[in-house]
């Protein structure tokens, strides 16, 4: 009858956001994204005809939260769920495995991209080792470019965290020494109002690059402790802090700042962020407000709703399962721009590898690079 | 510890404290024979409490030794810590009430027995055997001190919310559980009426005569004092002002003056 | 030397920054014995008041400032009134647990009312650095060590001259005899928080200057409990010494050894302190007479 | 005739009995039953939540025996968990010990740790003690941080479940009976030792030290040994939580997880075992309902759903304000209270003396 | 000579259910010392508290009856109007503000006072009548010995100059000699200064020797009263209180054993 046929015709996902806790400055953005998605699919008729019914939660933050979330949402019958931290994401992969349930997360790491020890999480952005490779291979070409000789010099400040370890542990110390950057790691500490003595050691050390992994607010800090010092290096940002929250925290100093960014940001010029930015205006919002998390989440859900659509189209039935393996059959998934083609394999769920660095010129992230993807 | 070449009992020898400026006790010398009830008297300030404390570890003299001899040992109590010297057998009460507030009767009393029970944290987490046998054992030596002290009806109440009265009791109670050699009261008799000194006052003859603990009472009603001690030291200015029986004493013209008052003499007759 | 001499320069605007919004602590601590865990809390509203005043209000900086200040008696005030008034007797852990719950309940607030992105204010301090030989500090961060020590003199004079600075440590230390003196503990309680507030709110106006407004400011405020253990947790002397000290001992360690050390070399410090002098440098002993 | 007019005791062994009377006996019946019972009705959420709340309760008796008992506040719960997760799991993934011998080393190496960072109770007290224990916080959070080499570092560690009896304890429903059971011990075991000798000397030192150390007590022993004890259970309950979750990752356990803890033992009633369960459930579940009742919400009111986050946050503030505000003594004089009122119905006079 | 304190039928209950005070009656003339005394747990520190609003911070709560005080109903009021309206508690137990200096006590004492000058002088009468505290005046109150706090305990109420004066246990713990001192300086007080005083005191001689009328309390209720010469020849006041039998004073040593009642567990 209608009732069951409605019940069929609805896709439950679940999902977890920070809208409160210690990396709320990016989460909600990335969970307005996800909902916006969300809503606009929704309003273009669904995914081959089923609506989405996204349950969703704050869980500040907080593991144990992230757990009851999860196993509720996924009772009420998620086949898919959209997690956040390197916390949560950690902490539910085993149960994910069991439950069978496809997961996302914003986290970057990449053990999660490894399709054997974790099969059901799906990264759909640039790991951030892959994404401090990039960085260096950059940074490595722009040395020699301004006639740099010897190695150039390289300081990594990152957050005390998996988070801000990551880009180093997973290769990127590797490959630093293989292409001859010298790379040396500060770590950035909670709460600090200052930097100075980082910075001390840095200018000393006469590094010309500094990379940072970190969200803006700390970086922020860090910028305008740099720049009190007159340190006279050229900053990178990773992922969580590239972005438009950035260049509001530093204003002026912003200026001549390197992104990172495995997903555009809505001010750029690609033809994929036109949908979020009528949806958006629409809905009487400017975009320019918005940072590029926003972007990440909504089209980290489009290829999921994707990898929903094959299923559907296949007439399968919409298991966990399904979903993965038809989210495996995903080969160079178009994304008009915002990154490069999606691919995800059986054996590998990383789904993009590539990213395009930006830099601040006259207060907005302007196109510095093409695409580059991960030696 | 070593062989005695004292009597038994407490011997405080040249002790002086001094906190800063203030020198509590100077040169302080005298002895508390095992069997005898002595009484410690003073001005305020005189620093009788401060011997008290000496004796139980609380304070470190500057310089001098306090020696406890019994049961044939001699220990220098000088330089333990309070609950060793507490394991030796000396027990106190204090002059401001430092009751467990927050505890019952029982459990106060209860941990007067502490240094006499064995049971470690396993043991006490299991409470089968050994140590639920221990607890009841000790339990019944404290029965026989709430019988003593007619604390029965109040065994089970917070002692935080007992009247002054009742407290003081109890903390004589817990003293007492200890089993003590040497049981130091630091003004038991303040605060209460005369039918209540009357009974405290038994309560300490009766500890005195009917076992081997020897009483040491510091207080300020001296008619109790004079009736009931045996022989009194009295303090001033932190030094020994004068030494001798309460006949003696109550006409030492030095302790009237500092402290007695001509007064208390003439209406001495009254509670 | 250079690096010596910057990272000392910067140890101690740090470590001023650090006594400002530690001496909140100190006057909590004073009139009751409470660590207030609330205080981070306290000075991310002083960061957001002042943001909200300049930028969502557009009002002028001094009126900016005063509305801020002013703002931030009025919750001194209310969370006397609401929170602490009806503990008035209890024991200090429930003191200090209603702060913890306080905290949570003023972060929510500030999340509700400004969301959690960070934001920023037009610079109301001079821009600009001032070097001192090689080394160069931030203006608007050397602004701390007058306003510390400022706050250090007035509070001085409250808590040795005045009658409310006087019935405020009474209060610490005996409530019912307080009580018994006509000392209305309502209204110290009141004084204390308003004073707490206000110096969180200058704390945070600082602060927000400083590193822009955001959560993070609350954070800062658990930095602080170092310092003010270190400097003894009654004494406002001691809160900007140690202020001083924790500061130049972080950005020592950050300068010369790294690892994220900084954040726990502290603590070693001022433990192993802590075993010479168990009340902090200037700490009143607990007082055990029997 | 006569009639009795209240309970008596005629032994000490019944006097100092732990259910003093039929009714309470009655009700912990009753209680074992529901909890025998409940694996069999609840859904797995429920079970997770249930499980959840087990583990809490350990880890809240823990914490309790430091700050309820000894007067102690702890702000190092978080990491003297994380010091139990990571011996359990590193034991077991390097060593490949099983599940129970692991758990038992991983309590005592916490408790060994527990009380290193008691040590400063030899001459602090109070709030300045405190600090040793924040300390406690921050450099073991340091230390799994950057001992890359044995706790793996930043990442998290995978530990397989445990097994018993041959069965992989990797459902809830499985899992469930071994955090009960370890729950009840820790209780029992607990409650034990606060009616004998050390647990007296704990209260003691607690209520008033120069006291206790003229009764004998050794003042400084008996605050490590607290804190011996405390983390002993305190580490369980990490144990537990990284058999239970599999993955180990620091980031579960910082000062927020103390600050949690402390909420449980205040919201439930300090020192009190019932009062800790109480805690470990409600504020396990607050959330929960929270979420749940705000999910309902979200077509009806979407203005209010949408400040759930904040609401989630300030619930878990006000809930620690109002029980302080009006019920000082937490859920378990609630109960009290509740038992009062039973105990001698339908008269309505209550107890003269109460047992605390 | 009016009446300046008066209890009616007053009913005091702890934590809402421990009734300590079962109708309570009783009068202060103005200008009078009135004397209380009573066994303990009698309730005489209740009845104070309830005069001064310190039985809140207690969780007690004056549940029937009334307190006037010169002619205003009081009960309930916070303390510290009821210290404005001038009455003026000295707590049993030597609660002495012990991180403040001597001198820091004595200021907290004058905390309603608005005349800073007289403040000064009363500071001088303090010292005089208790030379031990002139010499301390910089110390901290907690070093004190115990009768050194008592001392300072009675001066911070000197320098409240109340209109009326409630005295717990102002003997507790002072040498003989301090003991008549302070009670001549009580009867000074109200003499010179006409301070109305209510005295609640163990010593009973001696309070009944500068009490112009005293009450007896038992279990919560007064059992008897009148002019102080009366009670001095009461036969049970003289028994219990004074410690005289028909035959004067007997030695403690002689005191009977009192017989223990029959014991229940629990
Ligand atoms: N811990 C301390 N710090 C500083 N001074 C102290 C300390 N303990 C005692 N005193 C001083 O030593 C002197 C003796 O004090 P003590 O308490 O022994 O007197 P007391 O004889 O017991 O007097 P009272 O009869 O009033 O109780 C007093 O002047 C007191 O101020
Ligand atoms: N805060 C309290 N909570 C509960 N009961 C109390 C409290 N304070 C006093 N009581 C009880 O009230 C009764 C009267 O106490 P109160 O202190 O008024 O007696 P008192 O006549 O002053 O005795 P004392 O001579 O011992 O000072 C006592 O039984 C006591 O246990
Ligand atoms: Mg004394
Ligand atoms: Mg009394």
């Amino acid at each position: 009858d209608d009732a069951s046929d409605e019940g069929l015709r609805t896709i439950k996902i679940g999902a977890i956001f920070d809208l409160t806790g210690a990396t709320s400055d990016v989460g909600v953005d990335y969970a307005d994204g996800v909902r916006g998605y969300v809503e606009w699919v929704n309003a273009q008729g669904g995914i081959a005809g089923h609506t989405i019914d996204l349950f969703y939660q704050d869980y500040a933050y907080q593991v144990d939260r992230a757990e009851q979330l999860y196993s509720q949402f996924v009772q009420e019958g998620a086949v898919v769920f959209m997690g956040w931290g390197t916390g949560d994401t950690e902490a539910l992969r085993l149960r994910i495995t069991e439950d069978q349930i496809p997961f996302s997360s914003a986290s970057l790491s990449h053990v999660l991209g490894d399709a054997v020890e974790s099969p059901y999480n799906f990264l759909v952005a640039t790991t951030y080792s892959d994404q401090f490779k990039i960085v260096l291979r950059w940074i490595s070409e722009d040395y020699q470019a301004r006639g740099g000789t010897g190695a150039p010099q390289v300081a990594l400040m990152h957050n005390a965290s998996p988070f801000g370890m990551s880009p180093w542990v997973y290769g990127g110390e590797a490959y630093a020494a293989e292409i001859g950057v010298v790379v040396t790691r500060y770590e950035m500490s909670r709460g600090a109002t200052d930097f100075t003595a980082e910075f001390t050691r840095i200018r000393q050390a006469g590094a010309e690059y500094v990379v940072f992994q970190n969200t803006s607010a700390p970086v922020s800090v860090a910028i305008r402790s740099a720049r009190s010092l007159g340190i006279d290096a050229t900053f990178v940002c990773l992922n969580w802090c590239a972005n438009a929250l950035l260049m509001r925290l530093v204003g002026e100093d912003a200026e001549g700042l390197v992104g990172a960014m495995p997903y555009a940001p809505l001010t750029a010029d690609v033809p994929g962020v036109q949908p979020l930015r009528d949806y958006l205006e629409e809905r009487g919002e400017s975009y320019t407000e918005r940072t590029n998390a926003y972007t990440q989440g909504w089209y980290t859900f489009s290829i999921f709703a994707e990898g929903l659509r094959r299923v559907i189209d296949a007439g399968q039935d919409l298991t966990g399962h399904n979903i993965k393996i038809a989210l495996e059959s995903i080969r160079d998934l178009d994304m008009a721009g915002v990154t490069i083609p999606i691919t995800f394999t059986a054996t590998d769920h990383r789904g993009s590898k590539g990213l395009r660095l930006f830099q601040v010129e006259n207060g907005t992230w302007t196109p510095l690079t093409d695409f580059l993807t991960a030696p | 510890m070593s062989e005695p070449d004292a009597l038994p009992g407490l011997h405080i020898d040249r002790v002086s404290l001094r906190f800063g400026g203030v020198a509590a006790l100077t040169d302080v010398s005298f002895n508390i024979q095992a069997g005898e009830l002595l009484a410690l008297i003073g001005p305020n300030g005189a620093g009788k409490t401060s011997v008290l404390n000496c004796i139980s570890g609380l304070y470190r003299p500057q310089e001098g030794s306090i020696r406890l001899v019994s049961e044939g040992v001699e220990h220098d109590l000088t330089d333990l810590a309070p609950h060793n010297i507490a394991q030796l057998g000396v027990a106190r009460t204090f002059q401001n009430i430092e009751l467990f507030k927050h505890m019952t009767v029982l459990d106060n009393l209860m941990l007067g027995r502490h240094v006499h029970m064995r049971g470690g944290v396993l043991s006490s987490g299991i409470f089968l055997g050994r140590q639920r046998r221990e607890e009841i054992a000790h339990r019944r030596e404290v029965e026989n001190v709430i019988d003593f002290l007619n604390l029965e009806s109040i065994r089970r109440a917070t002692v935080g919310n007992l009247p002054y009265g009742k407290q003081k009791l109890v903390e004589l109670g817990r003293a007492l559980a200890l089993d003590p050699a040497v049981l130091l009261l630091d003004e038991p008799m303040a605060g209460m009426n005369s039918e209540e000194k009357e009974s405290m006052a038994r309560f300490i003859l009766d500890v005195h005569e009917q076992s081997d603990t020897t009483p040491v009472v510091i207080d300020h009603d001296m008619d109790v004092i004079m009736d009931i001690s045996d022989r009194v030291v009295v303090l001033d200015f932190g030094r020994v002002l004068a030494e001798g029986t309460p006949e003696e004493i109550k006409m030492n013209k030095l302790v009237i003056d500092a402290y007695l008052g001509e007064e208390t003499i003439r209406v001495g007759s009254g509670v | 030397m250079d690096t010596f001499l910057q990272l000392t320069v910067s140890g101690l605007s740090t470590g001023m920054i650090y006594a400002l919004a530690a001496v909140g602590f100190v006057v909590i601590y004073k009139a009751s014995d409470v660590i207030n865990f609330a205080q981070g809390d306290l000075l991310l509203f002083g960061t957001y008041l002042i943001f909200f005043s300049i930028v969502q209000l557009n009002l002028p900086w001094t009126v900016g400032i005063m509305l801020t200040l002013l703002i931030a008696v009025a919750m001194g005030l209310l969370i006397e009134r609401v929170v602490l008034r009806p503990l008035i007797g209890e024991p200090i852990i429930s003191m200090i647990m209603v702060t913890i719950g306080l905290s949570s309940v003023l972060r929510a607030l500030a999340n509700a009312l400004w969301g959690p992105q960070p934001r920023t204010f037009p610079s109301f301090l001079p821009d600009g650095v001032i070097s001192i030989g090689t080394a160069v500090v931030g203006f608007d961060r050397v602004l701390a060590i007058p306003l510390g020590l400022a706050l250090l003199v007035l509070l001085g004079f409250f808590f040795r001259r005045t009658r409310d600075g006087i019935a405020m440590r009474a209060i610490a230390d005996d409530q019912q005899a307080a009580l018994s003196m006509g000392i209305s503990i309502p209204r110290v309680f009141a004084i204390a928080w308003a004073i707490a507030a206000v110096t969180a709110a200058i704390g945070g106006m600082m602060l927000g200057n400083i590193v822009g407004v955001s959560q993070s400011v609350a954070a800062i405020g658990l930095r602080v409990f170092p310092v003010v253990i270190l400097g003894g947790l009654d004494s406002i002397g001691g809160a900007v010494l140690g202020g001083v000290i924790i500061g130049l001992l972080e950005v020592y360690t950050g300068g010369y050894i790294g690892h994220g050390l900084n954040l726990i070399v502290p603590y070693f410090v001022l433990i192993i302190m802590l075993m010479v002098r168990p009340y902090g440098l200037f700490g009143k002993p607990i007082i055990e007479r029997v | 005739m006569t009639m009795e007019c209240g309970v008596f005791h005629t032994t000490y062994t019944s006097d100092i009995a732990l259910r003093r009377v039929p009714a309470e006996r009655l009700r912990l019946g009753l209680f074992v039953i529901v909890v025998i019972a409940f694996p069999f009705l609840a859904s797995p959420y429920w079970l997770n939540l249930a499980n959840q709340i087990a583990i809490a309760t350990v880890g809240a008796i823990g914490l309790n025996i430091l700050v309820g008992y000894t007067g102690q506040i702890s702000l190092g719960q978080g990491a003297f968990m994380a010091v139990g997760a990571y011996t359990a799991g590193l034991l077991t993934l390097n060593f490949g010990l099983p599940w129970g011998p692991s758990i038992v080393f991983a309590c005592l190496v916490t408790s060994a740790i527990g009380t290193f960072f008691g040590m400063p109770s030899l001459r602090l007290k109070g709030l300045y003690l405190a600090i040793a224990t924040l300390a406690a916080q921050e450099i073991i959070e340091w230390v799994i941080t950057h001992w890359t080499g044995v706790t793996g570092g930043t990442e998290a560690l995978v530990v397989p479940a445990p097994q018993l009896f041959g069965v992989r304890m990797n459902t809830d429903f499985r899992f469930y009976w071994l955090v009960v059971i370890l729950a009840s011990a820790t209780a029992l075991f607990t409650a034990n030792l606060f009616r004998s000798r050390i647990g007296r000397a704990f209260l003691a030192v607690r209520d008033q030290d120069v006291a206790a150390s003229v009764i004998g007590v050794n003042v400084f022993r008996y605050k490590l040994l607290a804190f011996a004890t405390s983390s002993f259970f305190v580490g369980l309950a990490g144990a537990l939580i990284a058999y239970y979750r599999n993955i180990v990752s620091w980031e579960r356990f910082t000062l927020e997880t103390s600050l949690f803890y402390l909420a449980m033992i205040i919201v439930g009633g300090l020192g009190s075992i019932r009062g800790s369960f109480f805690g470990a459930a409600l504020i396990t579940l607050l959330p929960a309902l929270i979420t749940n009742a705000g999910r309902m919400l979200q077509d009806s009111a979407p203005a209010i759903a949408s400040q759930l986050p904040n609401i989630q946050q300030a619930s878990f503030g006000l809930i620690i304000i109002l029980f302080l505000v009006f019920e000082p003594k937490g859920l378990s004089k609630l109960w009290q209270n509740v038992k009062d009122y039973f105990y001698v119905w339908p008269f309505a006079y209550r107890r003269g003396e109460g047992r605390h | 000579m009016s009446v300046l304190l008066e209890f009616n039928n007053v009913e005091v209950r702890y934590d809402d259910v421990i009734l300590v005070l079962r109708g309570l009656s009783l009068q202060v003339q103005e200008g009078q010392i009135a004397a209380l005394l009573g066994s303990n747990g009698a309730g005489k520190t209740t009845a104070l508290k309830a005069t001064s609003g310190l039985l809140d911070i207690e969780d007690g709560k004056v549940t029937d009856g009334t307190i006037h005080f010169a002619g205003k109903e009081i009960q309930g009021q916070s303390a510290d109007r009821i210290v404005r309206d001038g009455i003026f508690q000295v707590v049993e137990g030597r609660h002495v503000f012990e991180h403040l200096t001597v001198h820091e006590n004595l200021v907290a004492g004058a905390y309603t006072r608005r005349d800073r000058s007289s403040i000064a002088r009363d500071m001088d009468r303090v010292y005089d009548y208790f030379p031990l505290l002139a010499d301390r005046q910089k110390q901290w109150a907690g070093y004190l010995s115990g009768g050194e706090q008592q001392m300072l305990a009675v001066g911070r109420a000197l320098m409240a100059r109340p209109r009326m004066l409630l005295l717990d246990e102002p003997s507790l713990g002072l040498a003989p000699v301090l003991v008549r001192g302070i009670f001549d300086i009580i009867k000074r007080i109200n003499e010179e200064e006409g301070t109305t005083i209510l005295l609640v005191e163990q010593n009973a001689r001696l309070a009944l020797s500068i009490s112009d009328y005293a009450y007896v309390m038992e279990g919560g209720r007064v059992v008897l009263e009148g002019t102080s010469k009366e009670m001095v020849e009461n036969e049970d006041v003289r028994e219990f209180y004074l410690g005289l039998g028909e035959v004067g004073r007997r030695s403690y040593r002689d005191v009977k054993h009192y017989r223990r009642r029959k014991r229940w567990l629990s």
